[in-house]
């Protein structure tokens, strides 16, 4: 029999099943109101050296607040999950906050362009990191979520990207058919921006989930962001529509317009000019700090960051945008 | 008969190679301006998977990210990443389209980086994204790409994605499910398949008024020529009028050919 | 190393991964209206000897009007999923129309009591049995739904119940842990009923989805009857609600109070005077055959089974029975 | 004092062995009735989950099914059996309810035939349905059922869900998580535990007007007792107006005790 093959990435987050359900079993399970404040979520739940994991896609349903702010307290040392990770990855390279990273996805912008900065970084020699793809990270995340330490799957069999993971192959008892076999990733902290969310942390999204369900089961501690707090009532009015429950989430924050400048499903659109502006001032490494001071540094609060963006006028022509609507038009 | 650029071209060449009644795995750009030249003039049922979780939208105009909201414009289904990837794991995905900074004679792709010491990169880029699961579970992948020499290469640096990897049998010994692999490649130059018993990328098709001679001057790695060498047909006035009009009025995609 | 453990039981579905490819690659994809009729959709998918699996919770939304079809039309050998298998279970058991089954739960009625009919029928030697649990077939769908031949989990080991599964024990690879691997179940034909869909199928479920997501893409077929059949555009103006899309689904139905005796969450609860019924009639065998001639083979359709159980005036009391309303009480 | 019976009392017993703030997966019947009494009176916050896939919900009344809309009654969540397994497979559910014909003295459970023959048992019953896997999972197991020789058995004749299997680290061996396993055993006679090195069923508390000779005339194996046993507090009076006026009005459980 042919010798399985193991990928010589170097695996972050080890996954041990026992600590896992010890840690869950010891979590906390009551309805009790979580609502906090950023600054004191990122100072309480993200120690430099934490492991973390953004909800949404990179540049839809961020929590962009959280990000500023863990910049903002000069976060470093932390792990990233880059599953396709794009504009979090971006603001998290401004700050060289994290030093290791499972790639599936970075530097990029998808269809905008590279971001220079987060690929400098990339190069610089300062982050460590390990290949993966976009659902080898989703299986990850599912298998953690799942309670189990693996899943196997038929991607990035034969490549280099195999190779530079730390998958490793096994075959199918049944058929003897061969599978990746991709570990189980228990982030430290995941932070996810959601459409509502009541006091206690059950939360609605609208449009695609992406794999926030599973990467809210699969992390240890869940910080969620939302563009409003509804009551209780309401979540239990359709508790169809819950998709991250209560008892996965650590703190409660309401913050409206807070993926931009990514998009939020019926919300607001994606602003592509701020992004071209980051891409823009990224060509100039002093520009670009005075950016990153004047935009996040220097801002309070991400309310102070929207108003620097254009505020209420700007939020209301991105939801124009969202809608497809034009507002010239009758 | 309307000028056109190579973008225009390539976009409206990728449009046609879609039967009606697939699915096709697309990313935003060119894949999308060809996905949606397709539905509205070859392939009206072609069923539209996003890589982010949306199926089965009315595109009303291009997404700048697989999981923007143009994605799930009235979409049939708004789900998960993994819903995406596990209908493509259990074969129901036909098309994706790949792109890469390098692509071999196997249709293998590096969209990861460049040198020979993968942890000290001389230039790194984003990595596979859903790119190597799209590769490993569709049965047809399609690349669009710009037709050079430093992009058609002997071997490129990383093998991103897996096309035929080291040739034929390859694919399924490593694991990847039977039938599936590279299938064309659309440049500014020519159409390109594998259709050999090489499992080798090879010329099927010339575009207006490109030579064979010049495919090969900007191609790094032996090309194979089909028998019958056939000509492309240019965009006709039709495939053009909708794709500026209708489909990227802004020209955020044709703009840059 | 300890030899690892082969449940002796016979795996009645093998699963091959080329095969069922395949075959979901030549499956339509175009929407086309797929509305049909119950016996039409039987006749068409269920021929004597396929491997059959109902949606719901035996009791809870469950595809009676479809069930009663396979007795009416007297189908043999079919092969029977019974993840929690209960009302569907008793009514098949009464026609004899299976021959195997991959049991879960089976014969009993939860808290109602045990089906003497079916389980004297899974006594008789009538009928080939494997062991399992609902996780256990839940994960087999879920196995066939993402495409891969089996998924690792910790249940079942150390028990006659993993003995007489047809489940085998793998170790993970990065871990060493001990897991039981289920195989991929990939149903020949599942029925499933819903709240709503349009004619291609697109289909939404409120309350629990159970298993049937996963179920309606691990199936090669899919019949789906609805309480009511909707737009397109309603399906298309939220697309996160729909749980079942339209290329899974090969037969559609409209079935008001298709659920019935079973519940079906905000539209009638189950009407337990008529579960009781079915149980006393199973006490004589000569009673219950009458029953079921009367009830089921003697009438046309599932319409003309709701007017022997009390039509319209009788569902309008489940209506209040479901919404905890009292209708003689302001 | 209020007269009450075997089943009020047993519901009433189960109820109180449930710490506030814990998870508890729970079946129809005499443990959604303890849950209900429980968040009642002793575990406000007791979260419920329902194995077809409801979580959090504020019970009406008792569900018939494990998967009828009363479990989803102002619940938190409505999802999938899968979600429920896999918050207990990650470790989240506490407690679970389980029952069966027979149990062994290491809480061994069978609910699945009579007989020695599998393939011809004298009686079948429904077999593990969730049981074993909650069995599995949650960390502790409590069994509520009737005190008889014939449930009591040296030895099930099938080993539906796994209590403590062969004895001590069988669990283990055999690839169950670490630290769960049988907790305790509520019958119309005792309370019963396996708080000993030897993972055996012992007594720790009679119901009133029970001695320890009945219990061990009901018990079909040798039955160790605690080195303290306890007196079982009969069912207060609030928890009877409660569970008769609140949470089974028609009678529907406890007319069966």
């Amino acid at each position: 029999m042919e010798k399985l093959k193991v990928g010589k990435g170097e695996l972050f987050m080890p996954y041990d099943a026992d600590e896992s359900r010890h840690f869950f079993k010891e979590k906390n399970k009551k309805l009790v109101n979580k609502l906090t404040t950023v600054p004191e979520a990122v100072e309480k739940y993200i120690p430099d050296g934490t492991y973390i994991a953004v909800g949404g896609f990179g540049g839809v349903r961020i929590s962009t607040s959280v990000l500023h702010e863990i910049l903002r307290q000069g976060k470093k040392n932390l792990g990233l999950s880059g599953h396709t990770s794009t504009h979090d990855c971006q603001i998290l390279a401004a700050g060289e906050c994290f030093d290791r990273c499972d790639i599936a996805y970075v530097i990029g912008l998808e269809a905008r362009g590279l971001s220079r900065v987060s690929r400098k970084y990339f190069e610089s020699g300062k982050v460590k990191f390990t290949e993966w793809t976009n659902a080898a990270l989703a299986w990850r995340y599912k298998a953690a979520a799942m309670g189990v330490s693996y899943l196997p799957c038929r991607t990035m069999l034969g490549t280099d990207t195999f190779e530079q993971s730390a998958a490793k192959e096994v075959l199918c008892p049944f058929t003897g058919a061969k599978y990746a076999a991709v570990p189980a990733l228990s982030p430290d902290v995941a932070m996810i921006h959601v459409h509502r969310c009541d006091v206690y942390g059950n939360c609605q999204i609208d449009g695609i989930n992406i794999s926030d369900a599973d990467l809210a089961k699969a992390s240890k501690h869940v910080i969620i962001t939302a563009e409003r707090i509804v009551p209780n009532e309401e979540i239990r009015r359709q508790p169809w529509a819950t998709t991250i429950p209560a008892w996965c989430v650590d703190a409660v924050i309401q913050v409206p317009y807070g993926s931009f400048p990514g998009c939020m499903e019926k919300e607001y659109f994606s602003d592509e000019d701020h992004f071209a502006l980051w891409l823009k001032k990224e060509k100039d490494p002093e520009e670009f700090k005075a950016f990153i001071k004047k935009y996040i540094l220097d801002t309070k609060n991400f309310s102070e960051y929207l108003e620097l963006c254009g505020g209420i006028s700007r939020m209301n022509d991105l939801r124009f945008d969202e809608l497809l609507v034009n507002p010239n038009t009758k | 008969m309307v000028k056109y650029n190579t973008m225009e071209n390539m976009i409206c060449v990728a449009a046609r190679q879609m039967e009606d009644g697939s699915s096709a795995a697309i990313g935003t750009g060119v894949p999308t301006a060809a996905g949606m030249l397709a539905q509205k003039l070859y392939a009206p049922n072609l069923l539209i998977f996003f890589e982010a979780g949306a199926a089965g939208p009315i595109l009303p105009t291009m997404p700048v990210s697989v999981g923007d909201s143009r994605t799930t414009h009235h979409s049939l289904l708004a789900s998960t990443m993994l819903d995406t990837m596990e209908a493509g794991q259990r074969g129901l995905l036909d098309y994706t389209f790949l792109g890469g900074a390098q692509i071999d004679k196997f249709g293998n792709l590096n969209s990861t980086m460049l040198g020979d010491d993968y942890h000290h990169p001389k230039v790194r880029f984003p990595g596979s994204g859903g790119a190597n699961d799209l590769g490993s579970f569709c049965w047809k992948i399609m690349v669009v790409t710009p037709h050079a020499k430093k992009r058609f290469v002997e071997k490129v640096d990383f093998i991103t994605t897996p096309g035929f990897l080291s040739g034929p049998g390859a694919r399924e010994e490593a694991g990847l499910y039977k039938g599936t692999g590279p299938f064309r490649v659309i440049t500014d130059l020519a159409i390109l398949d594998y259709n050999n018993p090489k499992k080798r990328m090879q010329v099927v098709s010339l575009h207006e008024g490109v030579t064979l001679e010049q495919v090969k001057d900007n191609t790094g790695f032996e090309l194979l020529v089909a028998d019958k060498l056939e000509k492309t047909p240019p965009p006709t006035d039709e495939e053009l009028r909708i794709l500026r009009e209708e489909i990227d009025p802004s020209g955020f995609i044709i703009g840059r050919g």
